[in-house]
């Protein structure tokens, strides 16, 4: 009997400067994480419109992480600030129409810390795999 | 009924077209019905005359309006102003989006408007509504004459009026009011004290009635880009015809988040929706958590500051923090 | 339409190890825009890049996608190939399939399938690529250095000589910093002021050097090319250019219970002073937590004193800004606090120093006057217990020390122990190791001279407790050749404490947006390629603060940052970074939402005509991005709510395509 | 099958201890802090060595298990956060915990008893030296 | 304040000049001392193994009624501290440890919701310290102990493992020194006053207990001290039984002396 077991989709937003790089490092230092986990460069991560996330989902993504420098350490000093407060808004919206919280994350993730990242990922992609498919944002519109 | 005359308001404006001082006036105009009021140009006496109306169905905001109505000429245009549509009429100062220069603004007190839609809940053919010490009287064709309580007639943007004063205007007619304590949150608290499978039963009942009329949109006052994005071919969301169903999904989140910390909580958006659903309530989501999160704000209240998410302090709420003081509330 | 090639590359088999090269190569030859795809040993090689060459020849290709390790690796190897073949370098996208990929994943297929995924991404993004031609901007051509020690002094004097004025900001009252408090220096023991005060008098006496002692960054605005930086001088209460260094304030001063800071606080130092004899710039400085005029308004001793007439009790802190094409942090280090480890007694007997405040003890200008004697009753020590790795190598749960080698402990130490023993015969030595670690020119042969030449007593263990006791330190301690416990009296025990970058640094690191690893040392572009570059642009690490070293190798890093530096000045102008905001003009509200979010005010507004399809004209406010000023970060992308305002390079379009083509 | 045995006893130790030898790096400051070091036959930096090399059994037949003080010095002064203390007591109880191995009892009380000695000695003691 | 009390059999036998004056001293302070019911001897030592779980029960069972009562629960005898203050810490922080000590407790006659660590321990001095605060100790003094010099003698239970007791630095504590200066006297430092007595080796190496406990009273008659101050029976035992040159006494008794309880109790 074939199990086919889920696998979660998973989209990661990282800046160029700090998170970016800490992927790197999980991967110069061979630290494993899962494979469903694809990441997308951005220049920071206040460059993450709350409309690619909402597409990523539209799509197909079971979960959507956004991965910045820590605070107080932005590359263009304000910019994971700025990112802060969207997403506390955005994920507080989508948490009020009943969307499941694990599915988002904001995350800060240095240059020097490959290991958080891939324990992060590890983490956020169990958390994610443990809710099963997205399918609330999919149905939001159309009451079966 | 208002407070002030109808008489008062058309005499004020033929006053100022008279002097010069302004050119042509924006009101509210008669329609088909009692209640049926759209906004409308003025520009002599006698269109005031024949055309202005003022009661109590003159809900619309004018301050959209003057986007475009003051980029069509050198002269200037009287408006008319409730205590809530100032805000928006700050907000879009805020914004640049039209010349303060061109307006000439009168405040007008109001004591809420009225929601026809509860009248046609139980009167079919309405002919005329009047009103008399707090009792609304509806005349209709089929169910005879009709008797309400006025209070039971207010949207919920009225019931919980946010605000009485004006806070921009270059003449005032009448007193001014305050800033009120309303219970305007109370129905997102209820929401936020649901569990997630509760709340996202009740959206997805509320937003699977949506046709994409785009009314919401086109009466919001925030809502005044030169080409919003849901037109725009080029922004990966554009949509007419729903041959995908992600713009329609997202439409209503994009649209409160594009609003937010602009949105002044005016309520045109529930009041023109004709599938009754409460837009409002995304919106006033955002002013709540946003009046949590980072210290009140009210969009409009004054001119030129600066909204709250396009600002920051260095230690601001965590959005996993956010959404886990969602769970304190539940 | 664009026509794309795809090129797979092996990396040996650190790619190919995990990953299908081929059919990932295959794969891709079905993606729209797609013409041509396939994989090759090493694409960064020379024969690589020529593969791609020709193929750009051959087969008419407008876009390339590398699938490879890292963009922040050979992104810019690529671009340049993709130029010399003839496209814009910005028709280049590059899928990590060996960081993000075969490194992180160990499953054959897993791996293959997540490459296909991710180079399909960066097809979908090249198919909206555009080419982008960089920006110019000028260059400020003087240079910062934030502080004065060896580092920040070799940095400046390297940058003037090659012609360029130099400014030196340090927050004590003289530069000089660490190596002037140093007696003398391993491996060939050189007198540390001997080697030091020339150069400083080479900086003070440089047209090009201008020295703002006593002073601090407050602000750093702007980017490579053109930073504006704030500089506080703090009020020394004395004139620079008036006060002649004559000393006679600091030796009238009745306020004598000062801690003398360049001592270590061994000794006092008055109210008003100068830190050494040979500070540069040789003026006092009044300390006002102690000087009785300026905090009761009585005294005025040293006014009455100065013939000169530089005291100025109304001085004020000082803002001065400046513009700087280039900026050098060389903030340095400090010992560790040894609050922590107080099993060896450090707060409990005056008998147990650092190794810094040995040197001073040492030294012929120090509290002794060079005479080695303990700080407790001023006799002679016989037996003295050296200590290495005092919060060095701490496990980060112990919440203790810091967990790296601080580098310079086991050599300075053997410089100590050497240097007691030639000059005190009757001394006993004694220097618990861990490990002695001594790579370096002559640096082992320096070691085993100390064992050898000079008898220093070397122990592989650790010292587990110092109890003072009658006059005496008892030094409890292990030696794990001998298989015993060892119960010393010493007369002195020196503890070779950790060293930490300088607590400014974190501060200054947030205003320059230079990043640091988790011990708060500046982070280099490149830990192997790149070591005296921070990631930011413009901004260079010398010395210290990018991570333990000794004085040799500070030097050489501080003459690296400085070429650095200069190959920065020695341009014009700066080609940008295309990857810059733009606003399309026919949908910007000019709501002024966006330059709001701008952290370089990069965003103005202008009104604009604009011709109505009717014939008439209508005015409109709308948005301009200066393009030299524009970092990319695209904060105002996001808050624009029309979407007029986009990031060439990372378009919403782009980004939704990459998004798509993951989630398909 | 030896091995197999001292393996499992390794296994067992590290369980019951919670330490993680590995951890060391051979600073000696656990040997250097020790007040029983010279009653002892094996030293702390010792006990974490061999367990590390799986030579429990060694260990478990020197009466250097009993003279621990359980003082704890060396497990706050370790650098590395390694825990000597935990390893000497787990060992300590692999022997105890064995049929017919108690280290003191009741029997052997009287002999160390004086007037003065607290009821918390004697607890302690047996404690330590009995299961 | 009210606060549940666990003495700990020394207190009942050898020590109970350490038990009587924590007492009338507390009261005399504000602080009432409830004795849990029924309490069990704690066992002495904390026996760090993580398998051992039937020889912390008695611990437990103290905690869970002081947490019964919402009470914290105050120790006086180091040992009893020890014990208590780490089970507590392993309740904490232990799960799997926790949970088989919930299920032992659950066969216990008196039912009781599982516990997991929430009783606030506090040993004598903290309660001085953190609660009633020694400049409330300060001004209750009666008889300051002026020019009297006291050796703080603090062993090892008090302070190890640091980051389980939180009691003070573990090598530069200076609560005990706090608390002499508040009575008036003089404190001692010394080195040895971290280091350990011999403890329980009493009984299998009085030789090593002698030379341990030699060694602290030496220390701290060399520095000038007039009489060392302990929390400890098992200390005071060692370090007099191997001939202190100076006297040692409880914490405690120090305390009542200063406060003026003691003299209340003789005109009794």
């Amino acid at each position: 009997m074939q199990v086919n077991e889920y696998k979660p989709l998973i989209v990661a937003f990282c800046c160029n400067w700090c998170s970016y790089a800490g992927a790197d490092l999980a991967g110069n230092n061979r630290l494993n994480y899962p494979a469903d986990v694809k990441i997308i460069r951005v220049p920071c991560s206040c460059r993450v419109n709350p409309m690619f996330i909402l597409r990523a989902f539209q799509r197909g993504a079971d979960g959507v992480i956004i991965c910045g420098c820590h605070p107080g350490d932005c590359h263009y000093t304000s910019g994971n600030y700025y990112t802060r407060r969207r997403m506390a808004l955005l994920f507080s919206m989508l948490d009020y129409l009943g969307i499941e919280r694990e599915r988002t994350r904001v995350e800060w993730v240095s240059a020097a810390e490959g290991a958080k990242f891939a324990a992060t990922m590890k983490d956020f992609a169990e958390k994610v795999a443990s809710l099963g498919e997205n399918k609330r944002l999919e149905d939001l519109r159309c009451k079966k | 009924m208002q407070e002030i005359k109808r008489e008062v308001l058309v005499n004020k404006a033929k006053e100022l077209l008279s002097d010069g001082t302004v050119d042509r006036v924006l009101g509210w105009k008669r329609g088909e019905f009692d209640y049926d009021v759209t906004p409308g140009v003025f520009r002599s006496a006698e269109e005031l005359d024949s055309g202005f109306v003022w009661g109590d169905f003159c809900g619309a905001n004018f301050s959209k309006y003057l986007v475009k109505e003051t980029a069509k000429g050198e002269g200037r245009v009287l408006v008319f102003l409730k205590p809530c549509d100032t805000y928006s009429f700050n907000q879009l100062l805020t914004e640049h989006r039209f010349d303060r220069e061109k307006v000439y603004a009168l405040g007008v007190p109001c004591n809420g408007m009225l929601d026809i839609s509860r009248i046609k809940e139980s009167a079919e053919g309405i002919v005329s509504v009047c009103e008399e010490d707090g009792k609304v009287t509806a005349d209709t064709l089929y169910d005879g004459k009709k008797t309400f309580d006025r209070d039971a007639l207010l949207p919920d943007r009225c019931s919980n009026c946010k605000s009485k004063k004006h806070v921009a205007y270059d003449e005032l007619l009448g007193s001014d009011g305050e800033v009120l304590d309303s219970g305007r949150f109370d129905e997102v608290e209820k929401l936020e004290k649901m569990t997630a499978d509760e709340r996202f039963a009740f959206w997805q009942g509320e937003l699977s009635r949506c046709i994409r009329c785009n009314a919401c949109r086109d009466v919001c006052p925030a809502c005044t880009c030169e080409k919003c994005v849901f037109d725009n071919p080029d922004s990966g969301v554009e949509n007419k015809a729903a041959a995908d169903s992600f713009e329609e999904k997202m439409f209503h989140i994009i649209r409160a988040f594009h609003v937010a910390g602009r949105c002044t909580d005016c309520g045109e958006c529930s009041r023109v929706c004709p599938q009754h659903i409460p837009l409002h309530l995304l919106n006033r989501k955002f002013i709540k958590d946003i009046d949590e999160f980072y210290g009140e704000y009210q969009a409009g209240a004054e001119v030129g500051s600066r909204a709250p998410v396009v600002n920051y302090t260095t230690d601001d709420i965590e959005p996993s923090q956010a959404v886990e003081r969602g769970e304190q509330n539940a | 339409m664009q026509r794309i090639g795809v090129f797979v590359c092996h990396c040996g088999t650190n790619i190919a190890g995990t990953v299908d090269v081929k059919a990932v190569a295959e794969a891709l030859k079905n993606e729209p825009g797609v013409v041509f795809s396939t994989d090759y040993q090493y694409m960064c090689s020379q024969s690589g890049q020529n593969m791609i060459k020709e193929a750009v020849a051959e087969h008419r290709l407008t876009g390339i996608v590398v699938c490879s390790c890292s963009p922040r690796m050979h992104e810019a190897t690529f671009r340049k190939t993709a130029q010399a073949a003839g496209l814009n370098p910005y028709m280049v996208e590059i899928a990590n399939i060996r960081e993000q990929c075969s490194w992180v994943h160990k499953d054959m297929p897993i791996g293959t399938e997540k490459a296909v995924i991710l180079a399909k991404a960066a097809v979908a993004k090249v198919n909206l690529n555009a080419p982008l031609t960089p920006g110019e901007s000028p260059v400020t051509k003087r240079a910062l250095v934030i502080g004065g020690g060896i580092a920040g002094i070799q940095t400046a004097l390297d940058i003037a000589d090659a012609g360029f004025p130099v400014d030196i900001v340090e927050t004590k009252p003289t530069i000089g910093g660490k190596m002037a408090q140093l007696d003398k220096t391993f491996p060939t023991l050189d007198c540390a002021a001997c080697i030091l005060t020339p150069k400083m008098v080479d900086v003070a006496q440089n047209e090009k050097i201008r020295i703002f002692s006593y002073s601090e960054v407050t602000d750093v605005k702007g980017f490579v090319g053109n930073f504006d930086v704030t500089i506080k001088r703090k009020a020394r209460y004395v004139k620079e250019d008036v006060c002649t260094g004559c000393g006679l304030c600091t030796e009238k001063c009745p306020q004598k219970n000062v801690p003398n800071e360049f001592n270590l606080g061994m000794d006092n130092r008055r109210a008003i002073y100068i830190p050494f004899a040979q500070a540069v710039p040789k003026v006092a400085t009044i300390d006002p937590n102690y000087c009785t005029m300026l905090k009761t308004g009585k005294c005025g001793v040293c006014s009455k004193v100065c013939t000169a007439g530089a005291i100025d009790y109304s001085a004020k802190d000082e803002y001065i800004e400046e513009r700087y094409g280039a900026i050098v942090a060389a903030t340095g280090f400090n010992p560790i606090s040894m609050e922590k480890f107080d099993e060896f007694a450090y707060s409990q007997s005056k008998d147990v120093i650092t190794s810094l405040e040995l040197e001073r003890l040492m030294n012929a200008a120090g509290p002794t006057g060079g005479t080695l004697l303990r700080p407790s009753d001023g006799e002679h020590p016989h037996t003295i217990v050296f200590v290495q790795c005092v919060g060095s190598r701490c496990a980060a749960c112990e919440q203790k020390g810091k967990e790296y080698c601080s580098k310079i402990c086991c050599m300075y130490t053997a410089k100590h122990a050497m240097l007691i023993r030639d000059k005190y015969p009757d001394t006993d030595v004694y220097v618990f190791y861990i490990d002695v670690r001594t790579p370096g020119k002559n640096f082992d042969e320096f070691y085993r001279r100390a064992v050898e030449e000079y008898g220093v007593h070397y122990i592989k263990g650790m010292v587990g407790k110092v109890s003072p006791e009658g006059g005496k330190l008892k030094v409890q301690a292990s030696d794990l050749i001998y298989g015993k416990q060892l119960h010393i009296d010493a007369d002195l025990v020196v503890l070779a404490a950790a060293i930490e970058p300088d607590k400014s640094a974190r501060g200054l690191a947030t205003m320059l947006t230079a990043s640091m690893d988790t011990n708060d040392f500046f982070t280099e572009a490149h830990p192997k390629l790149r070591p005296v570059e921070s990631p930011t642009a413009g901004v260079f690490l010398s010395g210290t603060c990018q991570g333990p070293k000794d004085i040799p190798e500070t030097v050489a890093q501080a003459g690296a940052a400085a070429s650095k530096v200069i190959g920065l000045l020695a341009k014009d102008k700066l080609l940008g970074n295309p990857c810059v905001a733009h606003s399309d003009e026919m949908m910007c509200n000019g709501c002024s939402t966006c330059e709001k979010v701008c952290p370089y005010g990069a965003i103005t507004y202008q009104d604009k005509e604009f011709r109505m399809p009717d014939r008439t004209t209508k005015v409109r406010r709308i948005a301009v991005v200066n393009e030299a000023v524009c970092q990319g970060c695209g904060a105002c992308t996001v808050a624009c709510m029309s979407g007029a305002m986009d990031l060439r390079g990372f378009s919403s379009k782009q980004i939704m395509a990459e998004v798509d083509a993951i989630c398909k | 099958m030896q091995n197999k045995k001292s393996e499992n006893l390794k296994e067992q130790v590290l369980r019951m201890s919670g330490v993680n030898p590995s951890k060391c790096m051979r600073c000696g400051k656990c040997s250097g802090t020790c007040p029983s070091y010279d009653e002892m036959e094996y030293h702390p930096h010792q006990f974490v060595y061999m367990v590390e090399n799986g030579d429990i059994e060694t260990l478990m037949k020197s009466d250097s298990v009993y003279k621990c003080l359980s003082c704890f010095a060396c497990v706050d002064r370790c650098p590395r956060g390694v825990e000597p203390a935990k390893l000497v007591e787990a060992l300590r109880l692999c022997v105890i915990r064995q049929k017919g191995k108690n280290h003191m009892t009741a029997d052997d009380i009287p002999a160390v008893l004086d007037d003065e000695m607290p009821q918390q000695a004697l607890v302690s003691a047996m404690r330590k030296y009995s299961k | 304040m009210k606060f549940s009390y666990y003495p700990g059999c020394t207190l009942r036998t050898k020590a109970k000049e350490l038990d009587r004056w924590a007492r009338s001293s507390a009261l005399a302070l504000g602080a009432e001392l409830c004795e849990v019911e029924d309490w069990q001897c704690c066992g002495g030592v904390y026996v760090s193994a993580r398998d051992e779980i039937a020889t912390k029960l008695s611990s437990v069972r103290a905690l869970m009624s002081a947490r019964d009562k919402g009470q914290p629960l105050v120790t006086v005898c180091s040992a009893c501290h020890n014990v208590i203050k780490q089970t507590n810490h392993a309740m904490q922080t232990d799960k799997e440890f926790a949970d088989k000590v919930n299920l032992y407790m659950s066969q216990d006659k008196e039912k009781r919701e599982p516990y997991h660590g929430e009783t606030q321990v506090y040993h004598y001095l903290e309660l001085l310290r953190d609660v009633i605060g020694f400049d409330k100790v300060r001004e209750a003094v009666k008889n300051p102990l002026t020019g009297k010099k006291v050796a703080a003698y603090y062993g090892c239970l008090l302070l190890r493992p640091g980051s389980v007791m939180g009691f003070d630095d573990v090598e530069n504590p200076r609560i005990m020194e706090d608390f002499i200066r508040a009575l008036g006297a003089e404190p001692v430092i010394y080195p040895m006053r971290n280091e350990c007595c011999g403890g329980y080796m009493a009984t299998e190496d009085p030789a090593l207990a002698a030379k341990k406990s030699g060694a602290v009273s030496e220390s701290a008659a060399g520095h000038g001290a007039d009489v060392i101050v302990t929390a400890c029976p098992l200390c005071k035992y060692n370090l007099v039984k191997n001939q202190s040159p100076v006297p040692v006494v409880y914490f405690t008794e120090l305390l009542a002396e200063a406060l003026g309880v003691k003299e209340d109790t003789h005109a009794e």
